[in-house]
């Protein structure tokens, strides 16, 4: 199955490498920090792509690195596995790694702090290599609270604003609780099965199908603790919070590669979900809620960050609906053209605000078309390939979805399938609706507001052209037959969904109309009759109130977990900690200062005295041995 | 018989110190008023006639050796030396100012001991090697300790000379003799790569072929290195900082006079000397008369000529230096400590490194 | 010959008489070189040893208390030259700043 | 042989009491340089030729030349205070004398009488100790160049005098 090289180690290697030299050479030199940080990790792009071509097909090389845990029974070998899987998600996260690199070079020069925001990246990257190269679940683990500790440093990296600050803190906490569950889930896997690697698992659980409950609470563990990295109810809060980190960071941690984690995880899992039917109907359902909840809210968001965070957050509600379903390659489909699109998007909006003055609020912009063409342009197509229309990269994936939807989930829940999928296609349609809507508010309509915009330099654009150019053309050819779908055969047993994409035309005529309905009536209210949407509001304001505050989730969660806590926080600290627990430190101290006292009378300052002690000493001891 | 002959080679290395300082003491003397277009030193024994018949050729050679000044430095210098008055300075112990002039002078001496001077040669049955201490093989890296001793005899000058003049001069003879004895010895250190041995005797021998400089552009640079900071260690012009008459009067010989001071005078040019010995020794092919041309060990003959091959290059070493000295102006201080710690140490390194690739490679 | 004992018996003695010199001297330079002087009386029953034993490992870690020696006496002196700039003394009974 | 080797350790000895007991630091660093040329003697007697070669030209050559220097540096402003603490001295001579006559039946009888220079084969040439220093301790080897090294930048940093400062 797995063929042992050591020649893996350079995939994570050159990143961790390149984050060194950024942060020492961009003491000095900043601009130099960022090109050396995207040569790091354009080189692990090219390595990667190098494994990829002399990987054989349904095998996988493997480096064990060296022994990193060994406690009792468990031996958690740093090891490293590169097969299809790990070869898709590296392309994607080195790939568009390394073009939010060449981004941000243009987007961060002039920051004082360029060298160390590049060495985040580039550890960021190589946490997420590590990721998804780790061959057990420690090592994923490893990756795992990398990539969370990377985000956390990310988010604050403006740490001087306090707001910022606070966000990284919240992303960083309500990472933890999901990661608590995470670490349950392993905690029972290891308990039943004695080994984290991944193939053991594999063959451990296909041969043991009768422990489906055992699954069931594994996996809902596990999800859990996916969807504090994958931004999944409950835990999504911290994601739009999170665009407090600079645009790059935001396109490279919360669009392609961070929260894809979750469901990397999810798929590298397949045949422990395949084997828990109770685990995979919670993942249904709290993806397709997420999905919809997430596009809702997006709806009604005036931050053009924020209109992408929930964007993101549905669009990876719908990844683990595929997921849910059984077509776990779907998900990795979605995943991918999901970063291509959305880092496009993320990307696009990046140079608006940072040719534009530093604006975030939509309803500040407007007819920026003329003025950043290129920028609109790509916008544009991303946004289309958001909204799912044929023949974008969006659409493929997206269909596939609603397609594995309709022939795994059916089979086994029936008629909750269809309401789900019957949620997937509103979604699919709000999408389209509030890409609509932000794309008509940035690029089209009447300017608001004084902005003096132009096209960013060469570097922000080259970034985002070759996305948009991706986030166009690499559907078609994903979904090919014998594209990805073959590629990753191997890594699944049990039913496999095949998808045929079919015809061009019956796709933009017949399948997209979710897409084309939404990004018309979208286009169609906000640019001709804003009126009408005034006039909803106005019919509807419980429901418009709702999708402005987000569901008021943070402020559910403030009185229900944040204040409660903090009284008892307040409650141990004036008792407990300073009562009892300094108490018994102070009189511990006062004894010791005490008896110091009398003590320190040896202590004259003297080497000499010093010397003649420990020499007596040595005297003592010497007659010590050589009596007994 | 062997203690004789151990007697008869200690001798032979010790006349060999002495003697080599004198010729470049006279050399420093005549070589000097020539190079300034003087005359020098021509007066003492150059009148000096008899009525005794016999010795009147005698009286021939004695005339010549004053004409030519050799009676003047070697003679008449010792004598004004040893009767003048031996000042030791007020507050200073006369144990030590005693003392520091042979710590001066031993160190230089002994270090004549692990020399060889010919190639082994077998006489009346016994086999002779040439070298005072022929049992011993760590012959280089006992020229660096005497080389390393010899500040002592400097130091203790300073000190007791109980002024600052003599304090400076000391500090700055030490502090150039350690920063030059560095570069020494990576050059040595170079040199023992090359040859694999630290025997002085081996190096020779293997010379037969190629001279050291020409095995390879490191050794070249060897010795270059070698030459120049053994120039160092002997205080000279262009190095003579610790006794710049301009700075601080005589450095830490200004409370020395008559014979002491001569025994100063005596180790600076048996350091010559020296120098110019290791140099031949290591660099230039020992008693190997030409590249190519070998001398072979065995007959007494060849032992003998030896000897004056190695002489008559040594030689050559001594007047280059002292032609040097009389060439070239001072360095300044900071110039002094520049070539040794950021030129000289640096290029030996590189070049010991080099010379050992080489090695591998070859 | 000499016995292995005499030589251990006077690295004994020379290192007694470093240690007397490091509890007697003031001049931290002379507790300096008494501290050599043990080193020292270390090196010498080392060698010894090393001798007895017939192999050389004994020889190789005296050279290596060589190569320590070496580096504390220049970081020694770097801190009494430094000591002495801020106290004007070299005597160690007047380092007694830190005394409880 | 014998003889040389008690004229060592009288040299040895004598020059060791002068170290500790001689009451100007110069005098007691030249004795300490007598010292140490007397124990490398006594290494040479020991048939270790290379740490004989070592012990002069690091002892003699660098440290005591550098503790030399010190002394010359300083010396023109110590000023020499009396202040006698003789029961320590009683002190250190009695425990001394307690630590030699503990330890002297080790010294003498516990361990096997082998005479110390009879054994030709384990002479320390430079060869020798250059193998077992490039073979078995190669790594100490590395790592105590890169003490001296740190050592070397400690001391430069300790004593470079810092503005504001008299020196």
């Amino acid at each position: 199955m797995s063929v042992s090289y050591s020649i893996l180690w350079p995939v994570v290697f050159f990143p961790l490498l390149g984050a060194l030299f950024a942060y020492l050479v961009g003491l000095k030199h900043k601009q130099l920090a960022g090109w050396i940080a995207t040569g790091a990790s354009g080189a692990a792009l090219f390595y990667v792509a190098g494994l990829t071509l002399l990987l054989p097909h349904g095998r996988a090389f493997e480096q064990r690195l060296f022994e990193w845990l060994a406690v009792g029974d468990l031996q958690a070998a740093l090891t490293l596995r590169f097969d299809a899987l790990g070869a898709v998600m590296s392309l994607v996260v080195a790939g568009v790694g390394t073009l939010i690199h060449l981004y941000a070079i243009g987007y961060m020069a002039g920051d004082p702090a360029a060298g160390r925001f590049f060495a985040y990246l580039n550890l960021f990257l190589a946490a997420m290599l590590l990721l998804v190269s780790a061959a057990n679940l420690p090592v994923l683990f490893i990756g795992w609270e990398g990539v969370a500790l990377c985000s956390y440093l990310l988010i604050g990296f403006w740490f001087k604003k306090e707001e910022f600050a606070g966000a990284a803190n919240k992303a960083f906490i309500v990472n933890r609780i999901g990661d608590a569950c995470f670490l349950l889930g392993i905690f029972l896997l290891y308990l039943n099965f004695g080994t984290l690697d991944f193939s053991e698992l594999r063959l451990l659980i296909e041969r043991h199908p009768e422990l489906s409950a055992l699954y069931g609470w594994v996996g809902i563990c596990l999800f859990i603790g996916a969807s504090g990295k994958s931004a999944q109810i409950p835990l999504f809060v911290w994601l739009p919070d999170a665009m407090a980190a600079p645009t790059p960071v935001s396109a490279l941690i919360h669009a392609a590669t961070m929260v894809t984690a979750g469901v990397y995880m999810m798929v590298r899992l397949n045949y422990l979900y395949a084997l828990a039917p109770l685990a995979m109907l919670v993942v249904l359902v709290v993806a397709v809620l997420t999905a919809f909840l997430a596009a809702t809210i997006a709806l009604a968001q005036d931050d053009i960050k924020k209109v992408l965070a929930y964007s993101t957050i549905s669009q990876l509600g719908f990844m683990f609906m595929a997921a849910a379903a059984g077509a776990y390659w779907v998900a990795v489909f979605h995943i991918i053209t999901h970063a291509f699109f959305k880092a496009c998007l993320f990307l696009s909006a990046g140079s608006v605000m940072h040719c534009g003055g530093h604006e975030q609020n939509m309803r500040k912009m407007g007819g920026l078309w003329r003025k950043m063409p290129l920028t609109a342009m790509s916008f544009a197509v991303a946004g289309l390939s958001l909204a799912g229309m044929a023949p974008l990269a969006g659409y493929y994936s997206k269909h596939a979805c609603f397609l594995a939807l309709q022939s795994g989930a059916f089979e086994t829940w029936g008629r909750l399938a269809e309401l789900a999928l019957l949620l997937a296609w509103l979604t699919a349609f709000v999408t389209a609706l509030y890409i609509a809507r932000a794309f008509s508010l940035i690029f089209l309509g009447p300017a608001q507001g004084n902005l003096t915009a132009h096209e960013p330099p060469w570097k922000m654009n080259g970034a985002v052209l070759t996305l948009a150019v991706l986030s166009v053309f690499s559907g078609y050819f994903l979904a090919l037959p014998h594209a990805l779908q073959h590629y990753l055969r191997p890594l699944f047993s049990g039913p496999y969904f095949n998808f045929d994409p079919g015809g061009v035309l019956e796709a933009l005529f017949v399948h997209s109309w979710p897409g084309l309905l939404g990004v018309l009536v979208g286009l169609s209210l906000y640019l001709k009759a804003p009126w009408l949407i005034e006039r909803i509001k106005e019919r509807f304001p419980f429901t418009a109130r709702l999708f402005r505050g987000k569901y008021y989730v943070d402020e559910i969660y403030a009185l229900l977990i944040v204040r409660p806590l903090e009284r008892l926080s307040v409650g141990l600290w004036r008792f407990v900690d300073q009562g009892l627990i300094d108490g018994t430190v102070n009189g511990g101290a006062r004894l010791v200062d005490a008896l110091a006292l009398v003590v320190s009378r040896v202590q004259s300052g003297q080497v000499r005295h010093y010397a003649l002690f420990v020499f007596s000493a040595a005297v003592l001891l010497a007659a010590f041995y050589m009596v007994f | 018989m062997n203690f004789i002959i151990l007697v008869l080679e200690v001798l032979l290395a010790f006349g060999l110190a002495l003697g080599l300082a004198s010729f470049c003491t006279w050399v420093e003397r005549k070589g000097s008023a020539l190079i300034q277009n003087r005359i020098g030193a021509n007066r003492a024994g150059a009148f000096a006639e008899t009525n005794v018949l016999l010795l009147k050729p005698f009286y021939f050679g004695w005339r010549l050796l004053g004409r030519l000044g050799v009676i003047n430095t070697l003679l008449c210098d010792g004598l004004k030396a040893l009767f003048k008055e031996d000042f030791v300075p007020q507050g200073a112990s006369s144990f030590l100012h005693a003392l520091a002039p042979f710590l001066a002078v031993v160190p230089v001496f002994m270090a004549f001991a692990v020399l060889p001077l010919a190639p082994e040669f077998n006489l009346f049955g016994y086999h002779i090697r040439p070298q005072a201490a022929s049992f011993y093989d760590g012959g280089v890296l006992f020229l660096l300790a005497m080389g390393a001793l010899s500040v002592y005899g400097v130091l203790l000058a300073g000190w007791v000379g109980n002024n600052k003049f003599s304090l400076l001069g000391a500090l700055r003879a030490a502090a150039q003799m350690f920063s030059y004895e560095l570069p020494m010895g990576v050059a040595l250190g170079t040199v023992i790569l090359v040859y694999g041995t630290t025997d002085l005797y081996q190096m020779v021998e293997s010379q037969s072929g190629l001279w050291g400089i020409m095995k390879s552009p490191m050794m070249f640079v060897a010795g270059l290195i070698f030459f120049v900071s053994g120039m160092a260690q002997t205080k000279r012009v262009p190095f003579d900082l610790p006794e710049s008459e301009a700075e601080i009067v005589a450095g830490y010989l200004t409370e020395y006079s008559g014979m002491k001071f001569l025994l100063f005078w005596l180790a600076e040019f048996a350091e010559i000397a020296l120098v110019s010995l290791v140099m031949v020794l290591v660099f230039f092919g020992g008693w190997h008369p030409f590249p190519f041309v070998s001398l072979p060990s065995g007959s007494w003959q060849a032992a003998l000529a030896g000897h004056f091959i190695l002489l008559s290059k040594v030689v050559f070493f001594c007047v280059l230096q002292i032609t040097i000295r009389w060439t070239l102006p001072r360095f300044r201080y900071d110039q002094l400590m520049n070539l040794s710690w950021k030129g000289l140490l640096e290029v030996g390194f590189v070049n010991l490194i080099s010379a050992a690739a080489w090695k591998l490679a070859a | 010959m000499i016995p292995l004992g005499h030589y251990l018996i006077l690295s004994g003695l020379m290192f007694v008489v470093g240690v007397v010199g490091v509890i007697v001297r003031r001049n931290s330079i002379v507790v300096l070189m008494c501290i050599e002087l043990m080193l020292n009386a270390a090196d010498l029953a080392l060698v010894a040893l090393s001798q007895a034993a017939g192999n050389l490992h004994g020889q190789v870690a005296a050279f290596f208390v060589i190569i320590v020696a070496a580096a504390g006496a220049a970081v020694g002196l770097a801190i009494i030259i430094a000591f002495f700039r801020t106290v004007r003394s070299v005597e160690t009974s007047d380092a007694g700043e830190l005394k409880g | 042989m014998t003889a040389l080797f008690w004229l060592l350790a009288f040299i040895v000895l004598s020059s060791g009491v002068a170290v500790v007991s001689l009451r100007s630091p110069l005098n007691s660093a030249l004795a300490l340089a007598l010292n140490l040329l007397a124990v490398a003697g006594l290494f040479a007697m020991l048939q270790a030729h290379f740490l004989a070669l070592a012990q002069v030209i690091v002892y003699a050559g660098a440290i005591v030349v550098l503790v030399l220097i010190a002394l010359l540096l300083l010396s023109s402003k110590i000023e020499q205070h009396k202040r006698r603490e003789d029961y320590l001295a009683v002190a250190a001579i009695v425990l001394g004398s307690l630590f030699l006559v503990v330890l002297f039946p080790l010294l003498q009888g516990a361990l096997p009488q082998i005479s110390a220079n009879n054994v030709q084969v384990t002479a320390g040439t430079v060869a020798e100790i250059g193998r077992l220093l490039f073979t078995d301790y190669v790594f100490l080897f590395q790592l105590a160049g890169l003490l001296i090294l740190t050592a070397l930048c400690g001391a430069v940093m300790l004593a470079r005098s810092r503005p504001g400062q008299g020196g």
